[in-house]
């Protein structure tokens, strides 16, 4: 338990009066890849939410680093070393593609002195973003727009990486690239909590792999245990797929 | 074609006042996508309050300080906590309903609490004439239009220059997202109804001297400044500035060359033919992309 | 075998830079045609010009020999051509139901039978009957808005097919998507695509779903046309490799 | 005994929201007066007010709520489409209604019910005009009106007026209420260059197109009306309304001591000095105190009758300030002046008798 | 359900029996008020259709209302019958609401209020100079209360059942309309048109008709308003009566079926209920609307749809249990 950088304890909460998380629990092991896989629906995301103060809850408890998280704000998260990168289209569709890249380090204020080298780096790490750095975000393609959001996440060099499916929309060239990033990360000793529907490509860079069904932790193990369960296969990773696709 | 010369520096002179009623619709939209109907009324309502403290013995100075904080308080913290907060989330429309009841309600407070008169009010601008070119000018409305472009210069600076305006946008553009990345959105959304308060409050010291305080003078200001924006290009605050002077001209333009009579709409008509053929008005922006 | 569809030399360009440059394909009739490429090199801009949502700088598309460049996409859908967007397009404030009927609608009767016909169109029991295939049954009568990512993805598809259409563009259906239910849904086009002999343009970067559907596979990079071929041939191809897939 | 009950329906908001309130302050404070007095015939006043909105469907409903409660007299609307629509109703319920509408056509209409509390257009616009043509021998005239039923009764019956003497109209110029730039108009009237401008719009455009005209050098003389000469404009326009004049039938300007008197006690009462609606409204109360001593009852069917062809004078009825006397068709004669600014100052340059005596 | 169900049929049975018995014995000026909120729910629910139902923000509403009134003013005070003044209103409207609706095929949201805000003042102006056709700012007095199957209606009381069954008869259409395909089909306009397009839904035809059908009943509320009131002149027909109309929509809440009926009571009733308050309630009546907005942004119709959507979720919620409790014992 105490190497766990975070911990989620019997989370319980959901939309108005509807329960989505019936008592969520796991935790995340420090300087680990972990990924969460599940059916569409099984409330993946909310958890994400839940843990980044986005949704109420009525139970449980959000654990970081040994201190109680749960209900923060996400000013005070995002100082404390997480950062979230939530899934579909999160850009502000009027700045450039600078200014939204820039602001993913206001949680910091001035503490930040090398603002313009990070953003470099980070520029370096996405290339096409460069290129695009005046134009309006709206403009974008689809997968470009999610390289924007990434970058703009891992400015503030987080602890902990909250991050949503980020494979949706990438060219599978992008998907290496970006889970390359990610294990790179790791191995700086960040620790990455990921969704992901991409599952057998997302748990083979993967240290541990969960599966949330109906807002439940049904299993926690090592990545590779999981991916090859085959009950776990069959359910939820698309067991015939696997034929086809060799 | 000296008489085209006196209506369009006259022109320019009314077009100034809209114009600096304008920018807080520019304003508003940019940093926090909301219309006040009752900005018209914002611009009456701390003339009025700077009248009431004179009233109770103040001197002019003093009366437009308490003027001012009283303005920022009421019309910024106050309508930011009461009216904006609830009803941000839901739209563009309950807010803009509610305060259009809002100005119905200030309106009557005025009338009621001070009277139906229209009353003088001091100028702050000395309130003589200067010749320009041979024409006649009021000191007044180059006061407003100084203050105006002002006014526009600098809110374009802070919103396209600056961290704390990008933060406001972002706050404005997609709240939930800007709330992940760590933009205090509530702070960014005070400070630009208090930005926006402010800005009534000097708007009212410049122009109740040439309009006299009256309770009903939000309804014709607010109405134009509506259009001004629009025209202007509702999703950039300089739009403010180019559709206030626009309307100014046209307007008399039109009443001089086409009809009284129908003076309030030709501009209208003219102005609706800008509007189709760019329909992000004269120095907006295009929407963003939809597919 | 005939074209469903004909493209020929589209061009799009955004002040000045080319997103879409030079590009001609044709479909067959039957087919299932995969289009990938890197990150922005203009698919959806290419999807967007055929299905008149922006008109095209130049160039000409035809649906069976019909040259519709310039129609709106209304028209076009009336044609029998549907699609999906990338990113997520439901109504949120309808039902789940809703969205399936509205889907369909348009393919009833004319607008005024329309106006003094029945409530749903008549289209219930087909609305029922694609919720049932989608695994959507708890959620039939949910807002749209609430749905997850994939179920909101899974309802776009769904209404992409409520038409009965001849030809579907479809951009990235699976993003998203659990593969367990990817897997239906593939089973579900091929399906459609038998038996219906409905045609399908495909965008995705999920490559085993690409690679085991597509009849045929059209790669872009940079506003052109990279490859064309069978899965085998383009997954082979060193300039597909280089440019997209990567190792 | 009970208290005698009126009913005032005005314009409180909306566009008319000035002249109603003056209207009502008016009304308030003669009752106030009377009824520190005693009353009358012992019994005290007492008033209820309805806000038109300054829309004559709503001044409609409030009438007809004001008359489902039967008054003894109602009083009001000011506007002349709100009395137009109101009218029929009272007359139908056999009620007098003593109004500040200024439209000519309103008495001709043969409505046994409605009494004036000032000069109809049709009274007054001829006197303006035989100045005009006798004393300024002006052989064209520049019109300004606001574009309301005031104005334009108004600029409709002058019009009528000038055909008569052969006064050619230069330009005839439409403004808005609230309007706050006339370079345009003024540019206009420069153009046409008449021999004089009458000017017939509210207190505070007369204020800014005065100062307008100042500015673009117009020197020819300035007419008008009680809205143009008022103390009110004089407050608002400095300097550059000297030299105006015009027909006053109704001012606090007037030099007639219970005028002045009355003014006195409204502005220590209100704060302001009151326009000429102020002073129907002060009117139309002791027009009823007057009717209703001389019949010796309240007697609500009788009131019409009694105040027709009735002459109220001021030496018997101090209220009335001025002597009044009331025609067969509601209309009112009284003495009028005509006056010009001179620095900054009203001076009365003509008297103008009563039609009748 | 079911219980739900005859409970709805009940309330709706008590509240049109009262609408028609209750009103018997009222005075001059309550029959007024309330054939004004049945005339008012007329215009409101045209607007709501625009507005509500197709999402087309339009501050011309009472422009509408205004060229109703006068269509029914000049014919029928040339002796011309009112239902043949109803029937050219709602051709005129209906083709100058088309009309209008082509702009919004162009521009979307402010634009679009500015562009029908213009034709509101447009039409004052039309309405107030041109005297030939409306008499100007005199206004058409003596405007006569038709005879509906040779009844006189010239009584406040008749008129108003006059009011009433015009609002009935409108109200089933416009429920006809909403719960049609059409009805679906404005409301995708409203919430994705782009998705809408792709569809197959002509959104610009449907635009255009949701324009000219709301802009028709309100014509159709205008053919009331003028014998109601017997006088018509330009000035209730400004740009502020467009803006009540639309804050009726709000308030009632946009997009609902009754809401205008909601909406009219609170714009109508509301005032004259605070007029003991005098001068403080156009004050309080603001402070109401505003209030209530706070309470609810969605309007009032906002507040029930909350509690049934609640217990929607209630319901969904038990779903999901069910599903759990199989996943418990199946695995
Ligand atoms: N805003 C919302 N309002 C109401 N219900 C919601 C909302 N968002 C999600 N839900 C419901 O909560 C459940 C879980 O949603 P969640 O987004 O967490 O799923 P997920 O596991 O992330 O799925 P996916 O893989 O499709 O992204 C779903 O059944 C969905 O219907
Ligand atoms: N409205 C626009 N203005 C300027 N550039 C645009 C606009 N729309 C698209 N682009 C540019 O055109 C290029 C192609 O975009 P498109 O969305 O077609 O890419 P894509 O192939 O679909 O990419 P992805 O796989 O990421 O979805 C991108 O570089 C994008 O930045
Ligand atoms: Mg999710
Ligand atoms: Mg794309």
């Amino acid at each position: 338990m105490s190497d766990a950088i975070l911990d989620v304890q019997n989370l319980v909460g959901g939309y108005g009066k509807m329960t989505i998380l019936n008592g969520t629990t796991f935790s995340v092991p420090a300087g680990s890849i972990t990924t969460v896989i599940g059916p569409n629906g099984a409330g993946k995301s909310t958890v994400f939410k839940a843990i980044f103060g986005l949704l109420k809850l009525r139970e449980g408890k959000v654990t970081f680093k040994g201190k109680d998280v749960t209900g923060l704000g996400q000013r005070a998260l995002l100082t404390a070393g997480i950062c979230y990168v939530p899934q579909g289209r999160n850009i502000f569709p009027e700045l450039t593609v600078r200014h939204n890249i820039e602001l993913g380090a206001v949680a910091a204020g001035r503490d930040i002195t090398d603002l313009p080298a990070r953003i470099e780096a980070a520029l370096d790490k996405f290339p096409v973003l460069r290129t695009k750095a005046k134009q309006q975000a709206s403009t974008l393609s689809g997968g470009e727009q999610k390289q924007l959001e990434i970058a703009r996440g891992l400015l503030l060099n987080p602890q902990l990486v909250l991050i949503d499916e980020p494979s949706i929309g990438l060219s599978p060239l992008m998907v290496l690239q970006t889970f390359n990033i990610l294990k790179e990360l790791r191995d700086h000793g960040v620790s990455i909590l990921m969704i992901e529907q991409n599952a057998r490509s997302a748990l083979e860079i993967s240290d541990f792999g969960i599966v949330l069904e109906l807002g439940q932790t049904r299993l926690m193990d090592k990545a590779d245990r999981v991916l090859n369960d085959p009950r776990i296969g069959q359910l939820f990773l698309g067991g015939a797929m696997t034929e086809t696709a060799a | 074609m000296s008489n085209l010369l006196d209506l369009l520096i006259a022109g320019l002179a009314t077009g100034a006042i809209y114009a600096i009623v304008a920018v807080g619709f520019t304003l508003l939209w940019q940093t926090s996508q909301t219309i006040n109907f009752a900005q018209g009324e914002f611009v009456m309502l701390p003339a009025f309050l700077m009248l009431a403290v004179m009233h109770a013995g103040a001197p002019f100075w003093l009366a437009i300080l308490i003027g001012i904080a009283l303005s920022l308080l009421l019309l910024g913290l106050g309508f930011k906590m009461l009216l904006v907060d609830p009803m941000l989330r839901h739209g563009v429309l309950p807010l803009a309903i509610a305060t259009m009841a809002l100005a119905i309600g200030i309106k009557e407070a005025a009338k009621q609490f001070w009277s139906a008169e229209a009353s003088p009010f001091p100028s702050i601008i000395p309130g003589g004439d200067i010749t320009i070119f041979g024409r006649v000018v009021a000191l007044q409305s180059i006061g407003v239009l100084v203050l105006a472009i002002l006014a526009v210069l600098g809110l374009t600076t802070l919103l396209n220059r600056t961290s704390i305006g990008h933060q406001m946008q972002a706050a404005a553009q997609n709240p939930t997202v800007a709330r992940i990345i760590g933009v205090p959105v509530e702070r960014m959304i005070l400070l630009t109804f208090l930005i926006n308060a402010f800005l009534v409050a000097l708007a009212s010291l410049l122009i109740t001297p040439i309009y006299l305080a009256k309770f009903s003078n939000g309804e014709v200001l607010g109405q134009a400044a509506f259009i001004a924006a629009i025209v202007g290009g509702f999703n950039q605050v300089r739009g403010a500035i180019a559709g206030g002077l626009l309307i100014g001209v046209v307007d008399n333009l039109s009443a001089a060359y086409v009809s009284t009579q129908y003076r309030a709409a030709v501009p209208l008509v003219l102005l609706i033919a800008i509007i189709l053929f760019r329909p992000q008005g004269m120095l907006g922006r295009p929407e963003e992309r939809t597919v | 075998m005939t074209a469903v569809l004909e493209v020929t030399n589209i061009r799009k360009s955004f002040g000045g830079i080319a997103a879409v440059n030079g590009v001609s394909f044709d479909v067959q009739e039957g087919e299932i045609l995969g289009l990938i490429g890197p990150n922005g090199c203009g698919k959806s801009t290419l999807f967007n010009c055929i299905l008149g949502q922006l008109s095209p700088s130049a160039g000409e598309v035809k649906v069976d020999g019909k040259v519709v460049t310039g129609m709106r996409p209304s028209e076009l859908n009336g044609l029998g051509v549907s699609r999906t967007f990338q990113l997520l397009q439901v109504f949120p404030k309808l039902s789940v139901r809703e969205n399936l009927i509205l889907a369909g609608q348009e393919h009833q009767g004319n607008m005024l039978s329309r106006l003094l016909g029945p409530s749903d169109a008549g289209l219930t029991e087909a609305a029922n009957q694609m919720i049932g295939f989608f695994k959507l049954d708890h959620l039939a009568n949910e807002p749209a808005g609430g749905l997850s990512y994939g179920q909101q993805k899974l309802l776009d598809a769904a209404m992409a097919f409520m038409g009965g259409p001849r030809l579907v563009l479809l951009d990235e259906p699976a993003g998203g998507v659990n593969l367990t239910m990817l897997a239906d849904l593939k089973d579900r086009l091929r399906a459609i695509n038998q038996e219906k002999r409905a045609t399908f343009v495909v965008i995705e970067h999920n490559m085993e779903f690409v690679m085991s559907l597509c009849t045929r596979v059209m790669v872009m990079a940079e506003g052109k046309v990279l490859a064309m071929g069978r899965p085998d041939e383009v997954r082979a191809n060193p300039a597909v490799i280089e440019a997209y897939l990567g190792h | 005994g009970a208290p005698i009950k009126l009913a005032n329906v005005a314009e409180l908001s909306g566009g008319g929201a000035t002249v109603g309130t003056n209207w009502k302050n008016g009304i308030d404070l003669a009752i106030e007066e009377i009824n520190s007095k005693g009353g009358v015939l012992g019994r005290k006043l007492e008033v209820t007010h309805a806000d038109s909105q300054s829309n004559p469907g709503v001044a409609r409903a409030q009438v007809q709520k004001a008359l489902d409660a039967e008054p003894y007299v109602l009083l009001g609307p000011g506007y002349s489409g709100s009395v137009k629509v109101t009218a029929p109703l009272a007359a139908e319920a056999g009620i007098a209604q003593i109004m500040g509408g200024e439209a000519a056509e309103l008495t001709t209409a043969g409505n046994k019910f409605l009494f004036r509390t000032s000069f109809g257009q049709q009274s007054s616009m001829p006197k303006v005009a035989k100045y005009i043509n006798d004393e300024l021998k002006a052989k064209s005239v520049a019109i300004v009106w606001v574009n309301n039923d005031f104005g334009k009764g108004g600029r409709d019956s002058i019009s009528k007026e000038f055909a008569k003497y052969n006064i050619k109209v230069a330009a005839d110029l439409s403004t808005e209420a609230g309007q706050a730039d006339f370079a345009a108009d003024v540019s206009k009237i420069k153009a046409a260059a008449p021999d004089a401008v009458f000017v017939y719009v509210n207190e505070e455009e007369s204020a800014r197109i005065l100062k307008e005209l100042k500015r673009q050098g117009v020197t020819v003389p300035l007419v008008g009306e009680t809205t143009l000469v008022g103390q009110k404009v004089v407050e608002l326009a400095g300097d550059a309304a000297n030299g105006a004049r015009g027909h006053v039938g109704l001012t606090t300007d007037a030099p007639v001591e219970l005028i002045k008197a009355f003014r006195d006690k409204f502005v220590k009462k209100y704060n302001y000095v009151p326009d000429h609606n102020g002073l129907k409204g002060w009117l139309a109360i002791y027009m009823i105190k007057a009717t209703t001593e001389k019949m010796g009852k309240v007697d609500s069917k009788g009131f019409a009758d009694a105040l027709h062809g009735f002459t109220i004078t001021a030496a018997k009825e101090p209220g009335i300030l001025m002597d009044a006397t009331f025609d067969a068709n509601g209309d009112i004669d009284r003495q009028g002046f005509l006056v010009e600014i001179v620095e900054g100052k009203q001076v009365v340059k003509q008297v103008l008798p009563k039609l009748g005596n | 359900m079911t219980a739900a169900k005859t409970l709805k049929i009940g309330l709706g049975i008590v509240v049109i029996a009262a609408l028609i018995i209750v009103p018997m014995n009222f005075n001059r000026y309550g029959l007024f008020i309330l054939s004004q909120w049945a005339v008012m729910t007329i215009a409101a629910m045209g607007l709501n259709l625009t507005l509500g139902y197709a999402g087309q923000v339009s501050l011309a509403q009472g422009a509408f209302v205004g060229i109703g009134a006068y269509t029914a003013a000049i014919m029928t005070s040339n002796g011309l019958p009112l239902i043949g003044a109803l029937g050219v209103a709602i051709v005129l409207c209906f083709a100058i609401g088309w009309i209008l609706g082509y702009p919004a095929l162009r521009v979307q949201h402010h634009y679009l209020a500015f562009v029908t805000l213009a034709f509101s003042t447009l039409a004052f102006l039309v309405f107030r100079n041109e005297d030939w056709l409306t008499k100007g700012i005199y206004g058409i007095s003596n405007i006569p209360r038709p005879e509906i199957f040779g009844y006189p209606t010239r009584r406040p009381l008749p008129f108003y059942y006059v009011c009433l069954g015009s609002l009935a008869l409108v109200s089933l259409a416009v429920w006809w309309l909403i719960r049609s395909p059409w009805g679906r089909a404005f409301i995708a306009l409203r919430e994705n048109p782009v998705r809408a397009l792709s569809l197959g839904i002509d959104t610009r035809r449907y635009t255009l008709m949701a324009f000219a059908i709301g802009s028709a009943l309100g014509g159709v509320a205008g053919t009331l308003y003028a014998p109601l009131t017997q006088y018509v002149d330009p000035v209730p027909f400004h740009l502020s009566l467009s803006l009540d109309l639309l804050m009726m929509v709000i308030v009632g809440g946009s997009g609902f079926f009754f809401g205008p009926f909601l909406g009219a009571m609170i714009a109508v009733l509301l005032p004259e209920w605070l007029r003991f308050t005098q001068g403080y309630y156009l004050m309080l009546y603001a402070i109401a609307v505003i209030g209530l907005l706070i309470y609810s942004p969605t309007g009032i119709l906002g507040i029930l749809d909350r509690f049934i959507s609640e217990r929607r979720t209630k319901a969904a919620s038990a779903q999901r249990a069910v599903a759990k409790a199989k996943l418990e014992v199946t695995p």
